[in-house]
């Protein structure tokens, strides 16, 4: 299937509406994750980002440990951690400015975190107290979501919506490598190389989908290689490195700030812990693969670098670790109080105003919880 | 452009030009308002109700999305997060099908979800109902798929004046707003002011379209007509009925809908979408649990039968039409059959 | 692997494992039953029902498919059109909605456009409703939308027993089945004869599950134990209560419900599902439509509210209990109250 | 962002799971679309398929003329013709073997044709007269699927079935431009590509999804360019050349055949007609443009390499039209026949045997029937 280009005495015109719409070399990754720790190119980087970065890292593997405890003790319903996977959640909430906004799975509270969300409010959702915890006004987080990249149009419609009103705003969405097989992912790719709107797609590819593993998810050479598909650039890179990770999503942010369209990145990492604490991972993988994935940890090849280049000691290292400690006993602290909670608020968010069957049922819970005795019954009459 | 086409004073005027002159007119007031769906700029929508929107407030404004139903919600979604007021049009009922997870877990959700922080002021426009000799999948009826999801309110008109009113609520409400255009009444007219549109009370009223005292017809949208000729014909049997448009079907005018019932004590819910599991089911058991006591007769359903859309050539089989709106209002166990059919009596 | 962990003779077993036993019978029993969907391979389903099966018959019988529901449902239907017979797994009921335009348009519809010549012997198994304190989206109840859905049998198993027998029944069905499979029972025990299953009279037959004189409950699904608990409690109040237990919405058994509620002369649906639009209403309508001069007082129904699914912390308050049942029990007009709320008699 | 490879003296090592999955060189589409007619290359086409592809031009041509005809004489509810589009349908049609199966699009009916269906039975849905007007099996054709992109999962399903049983089986799904957007294209490729399923996909891109044009659907260089982030094979060629469009889809029937997995196939087109016989396509495009494409039609192009090569004569020419007006009155005379519908048919397929509450309604309905005394009232007490 080669295209002969023989032309003979009559060769026909050529269809008059094709005309390669966009050149497709550019689009296309490079054959291997881009890398930067470790590199000469490690050295042009400000000391004061990897700093940052590192510190971020070793809070954000801190926070995943002892939300994952929490579960043990029943404090969350559940958790799906980011253990191992901290360098994309932290380049992800660092890669964007003020002003423009988080789409996260539900695997990226630390992403939020990092953003600036309070930790305990990041965790509403996965407490089981109501279904987010936070105004995604607020830190321009919007709520993680469940339903799988189901996020993915919302980022572009927000990130559309905002280039028509004149504002500077990139929308960074995250998505599993399971995540990317959903018609979502693919409808709101289109959308927005369509519409050349200012959204970054990081595809978190930790090679598996709760058990499914990559080769059952794709058989792509990359997931960066679907980019050219739609017409904008895909770009792939080490997951494990903050640096490179970083370095790639802030300028696919720029690139798109500056009205060049969306890209798509996927960044390859591991998933440390189980899917969450209800999983039981050993039933799919075995300890050998997590072990050389450990041995390419995140936080070590970041700490590696700053050591090398005395960017660090171990004063500083024990001083990251104790901030980190800190941040977990707080966690652990807060996590413990009960939230306080109002049955009757059931009723007050469907709608703007309750119906008249709302009201109708919000009459009858008030009731059954005055009779016994149950918090919310008083406090309904003001409503 | 056909908008123009509406000219001053009381004239006879289609529903498809009540729409467009609806959204034309909240475009024109609020420019956080958007349209966006397939081929809804240049064409004007294949009904050609947003004709001329794109030449008057541009591409920007009314957009050709692609062509992914799921995609254009979610991307409207986005759209109402950063403060606009999407309003997508499904090209058909069973178009929307694809768009069912977006709808059902985030447009109907988010509000509940973010305990108020970002609500959803989405209108999806739905041309809906069979009768216009539409092949398969053009002739849906799929209200019940949406009154089955809290946090949406779903509307649909049966008049010109209705049209115009009701879907400048809805694009004006806070919340999602399903918005069901009765395919076959796009090209029913009725005299009707543009300039002047009738006040209509906002979304959750039905109305009183015939008032009568044997019983009372409880229908929206493309039955509405349907029910009204039926109520003319039985004035020929000795039947004098009311007849109650309700508009929407969430919220549902359970007050309306009940006074009524009370004062006649016999009704008949009539729709076009299957019987089994569809909104009249709901409708009769809401009724039959606050009027029990009222009424005659249990509260019949006249509705399409239990089957997939018809074809064209079988659809009129399919649709309740008069005869079997007064068929039914025969079996409400009038006067003489009561004592027959339930000789014990109670 | 647990299933062989049911051993010979009448042993407690779960539901799960029931489930997973019927699974693996029809799988033996034919080639052409393949099982797929999202982990139900290698882990065995996040609930393990399908535990053992891609061991016992390899990964082309149990795969394991990429993450995506509206791509496992229309592979499906292209595997049903060449003879197989598909057993999907949706992870959890709000999972299944991006599947939703396959299976209206498609899975419930393929043998009425072809006129039988392609049936959809397509099984969906929906792990469903809630009270497992689930995060969002895992603890819907969407029963609603498969009745409303004309082509679909919609299933819901209450006991271990029916577990088994309707999920080989509804495998063997030619017709596409909606198999409802309530979360919060998975791990409830029966004494049960793995080898010796009882036999299930098919889908579509209801089952009075207790006898009673003074009133029925209608329910299915995870609200059969909390009625069967209800009538219990009842006794104490004297009050005789008949359970019936639909086991299948559709086809729905109008026979036995109508005769219970004929016998007591009132009846209560109780089900997980919200009310408004959910599946009670077409019940209650059903029933009175049918049943009229037999009733005492209005079918009520106990249902949850017409809210989302609440967050895990507050699903207590949502969920339909004992004591609404009770409540509702008392609200269908005893003889003393009769009289006072209705003066004027009829 | 170009990866660097400056190895470091504690260069980590590289993510253990990643390896590129594919080589995705072979799988990309060249830039222009590959031709035939006219170069020297169609010198060593067989003559004998020249000949069939050109009469089956010529027929589907009359056919699609017809067809529109009738939709003006009420004797069609509509019909989406694919004049211009011509040499995608044949081709399609023609790169099966007996035992493979077709996955046609709505528009697709003339490929059904071509197969071997009966004209008039397939125009049934379109005529509005049942659904489906033939047993799938019989031609091995999929039901004319109107949900735009749905079959494309079907035709995975089948083939990866097929396969599972061990059968020779390929299967050949069409879809349009438009149609490449939807969440199920996007799923149904990559279900094909992870299974190796033996499907071949083929776009006709025609430019328009009815009004929407190209620039509005996509900004990929190409349909083809998906392919890659699938990982199978996308190939792009000139739709108007039959003999172009048949030996890439031949090839990609074959090496799916081969066991070598799925393909993606692009062709460009132009939709010649308006979307239907509803739509008015000045509305939305030039009488222009329309012209430029006149000038690359199909069957010219094909004509021109028959004769040029003295494959063909007048006589030849005369002699195909002259079939093509029987196909049409034939077409016309059995069109203007009523079909006979039996509205108890209604209740007959929704299950396998009808439920109580269908029965009770077709009793209700035989009762109208038999009090209007219309047909159907008199076969349902044999039911
Ligand atoms: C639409 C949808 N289907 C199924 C699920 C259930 N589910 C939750 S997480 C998950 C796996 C996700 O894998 P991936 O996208 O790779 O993200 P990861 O968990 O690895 O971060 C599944 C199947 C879901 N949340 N949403
Ligand atoms: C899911 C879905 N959405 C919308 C439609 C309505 N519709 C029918 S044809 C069409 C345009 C299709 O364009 P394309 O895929 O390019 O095919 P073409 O008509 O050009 O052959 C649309 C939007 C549909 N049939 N299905
Ligand atoms: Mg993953
Ligand atoms: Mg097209």
């Amino acid at each position: 299937m080669t295209v002969l280009e023989q032309p003979g005495s009559y060769r026909p015109t050529p269809p008059p509406a094709w005309r390669p719409r966009t050149d497709p070399a550019p689009l296309l990754p490079d054959a291997e994750p881009y890398r930067l720790l470790g590199t000469e190119a490690a050295a042009g980087l400000d000391p004061g980002l990897l700093r940052r970065l590192y510190g971020h890292l070793v809070r954000g593997r801190r926070y995943n440990g002892q939300a994952t405890a929490l579960t043990r003790q029943g404090r969350l319903a559940v958790y799906p951690a980011s253990t191992g996977q901290e360098a994309c959640e932290v380049a992800a909430a660092l890669a964007l400015e003020e002003q423009d906004w988080l789409f996260p799975s539900y695997r990226d509270t630390l992403a939020a975190v990092v953003r600036g969300l309070d930790p305990v409010r990041a965790l509403t959702l996965l407490r089981g107290d109501w279904h987010s915890g936070y105004d995604p006004h607020e830190h321009r987080i919007a709520p993680l979501c469940t339903p799988l990249a189901t996020q993915l149009p919302h980022a572009v419609g927000l990130a559309h919506a905002a280039r028509l009103k004149g504002d500077d705003v990139v929308a960074l969405a995250m998505v599993g490598d399971g995540g990317t097989s959903e018609g979502d992912f693919h409808e709101a790719l289109n959308f927005a190389a369509v519409w050349q709107a200012p959204v970054v797609f990081l595809v978190v590819n930790n090679g598996f989908a709760i058990s499914v593993p990559l080769a059952k998810q794709t058989a792509a050479p990359s997931f960066a290689h679907k980019a050219v598909g739609y017409g904008m650039p895909g770009r792939l890179v080490d997951g494990n490195d903050a640096a490179a990770v970083h370095q790639v999503l802030s300028e696919a942010v720029r690139h798109a700030r500056a009205g060049g369209g969306p890209a798509l990145v996927e960044a390859v990492t591991y998933r440390i812990d189980a899917h969450t604490n209800a999983d039981d991972a050993t039933r799919y993988r075995t300890d050998a693969e997590v072990e050389t994935w450990r041995a390419h940890d995140p936080i070590d090849l970041l700490e590696g670098e700053l050591t090398r280049r005395g960017l660090i000691d171990d004063d500083g290292i024990r001083a990251e670790r104790e901030a980190a400690e800190r941040l977990a006993a707080d966690l652990r602290e807060r996590m413990h109080q009960d939230p306080v909670l109002d049955p009757m608020e059931l009723f007050d968010h469907v709608y703007a105003e309750r119906t008249a069957q709302l009201r109708d049922q919000a009459e009858m819970l008030r009731a059954e919880l005055a009779a016994a005795g149950e918090p919310g019954a008083e406090q309904e009459g003001a409503r | 452009m056909m908008t123009t086409a509406v000219r001053a004073g009381r004239q006879p005027a289609t529903m498809a030009q009540a729409l467009r002159r609806a959204l034309r007119d909240a475009m024109a007031d609020d420019p956080s308002v958007h349209v966006l769906g397939e081929d809804v700029g240049t064409l004007g929508g294949v009904f050609r109700i947003t004709d001329g929107l794109a030449k008057e407030f541009g591409d920007d404004r009314c957009t050709d999305t692609p062509l992914a139903e799921a995609g254009i919600l979610g991307t409207a979604v986005g759209m109402a997060m950063y403060g606009l007021r999407p309003v997508v049009e499904m090209q058909f009922d069973a178009f929307a099908y694809p768009a069912f997870e977006q709808l059902i877990s985030h447009v109907s959700r988010m509000r509940n979800r973010t305990r108020g922080a970002v609500p959803m002021p989405v209108t999806v426009r739905v041309p809906y109902g069979g009768g216009i000799g539409g092949v398969e999948h053009h002739s849906d009826s799929s209200e019940a798929y949406y009154m089955a999801t809290p946090g949406l309110h779903v509307v649909a008109p049966a008049t010109v004046a209705d049209a115009y009113g009701l879907l400048r609520a809805a694009i004006a409400s806070d919340d999602p707003v399903v918005f069901l255009e009765p395919k076959r009444l796009y090209w029913s007219k009725d005299q009707w002011d543009a300039d002047r549109p009738e006040q209509v009370p906002g979304i959750g009223r039905a109305v009183v379209r015939r008032p009568g005292s044997s019983a009372t017809l409880v229908t929206y949208g493309p039955s509405l007509p349907v029910c009204m000729e039926a109520a003319e014909a039985a004035v020929a049997e000795g039947w004098d009925l009311e007849v109650v448009d309700l508009r929407s079907l969430v919220p549902f005018d359970e007050e309306t809908v009940c006074a009524s019932v009370r004062r006649t004590g016999r009704a008949v819910v009539v729709h076009e979408s299957t019987g089994f599991g569809g909104p009249g089911g709901e409708i009769a058991a809401r009724i039959t649990e606050r009027c029990f006591h009222y009424l005659e007769a249990p509260v019949l359903r006249v509705a399409g039968f239990d089957i997939p859309y018809p074809p064209p050539m079988l659809e009129r089989h399919h649709l309740p039409g008069v005869d079997r709106v007064l068929d039914a209002v025969a079996r409400l166990q009038w006067e003489s059959e009561w004592t027959e059919t339930n000789p014990g009596g109670r």
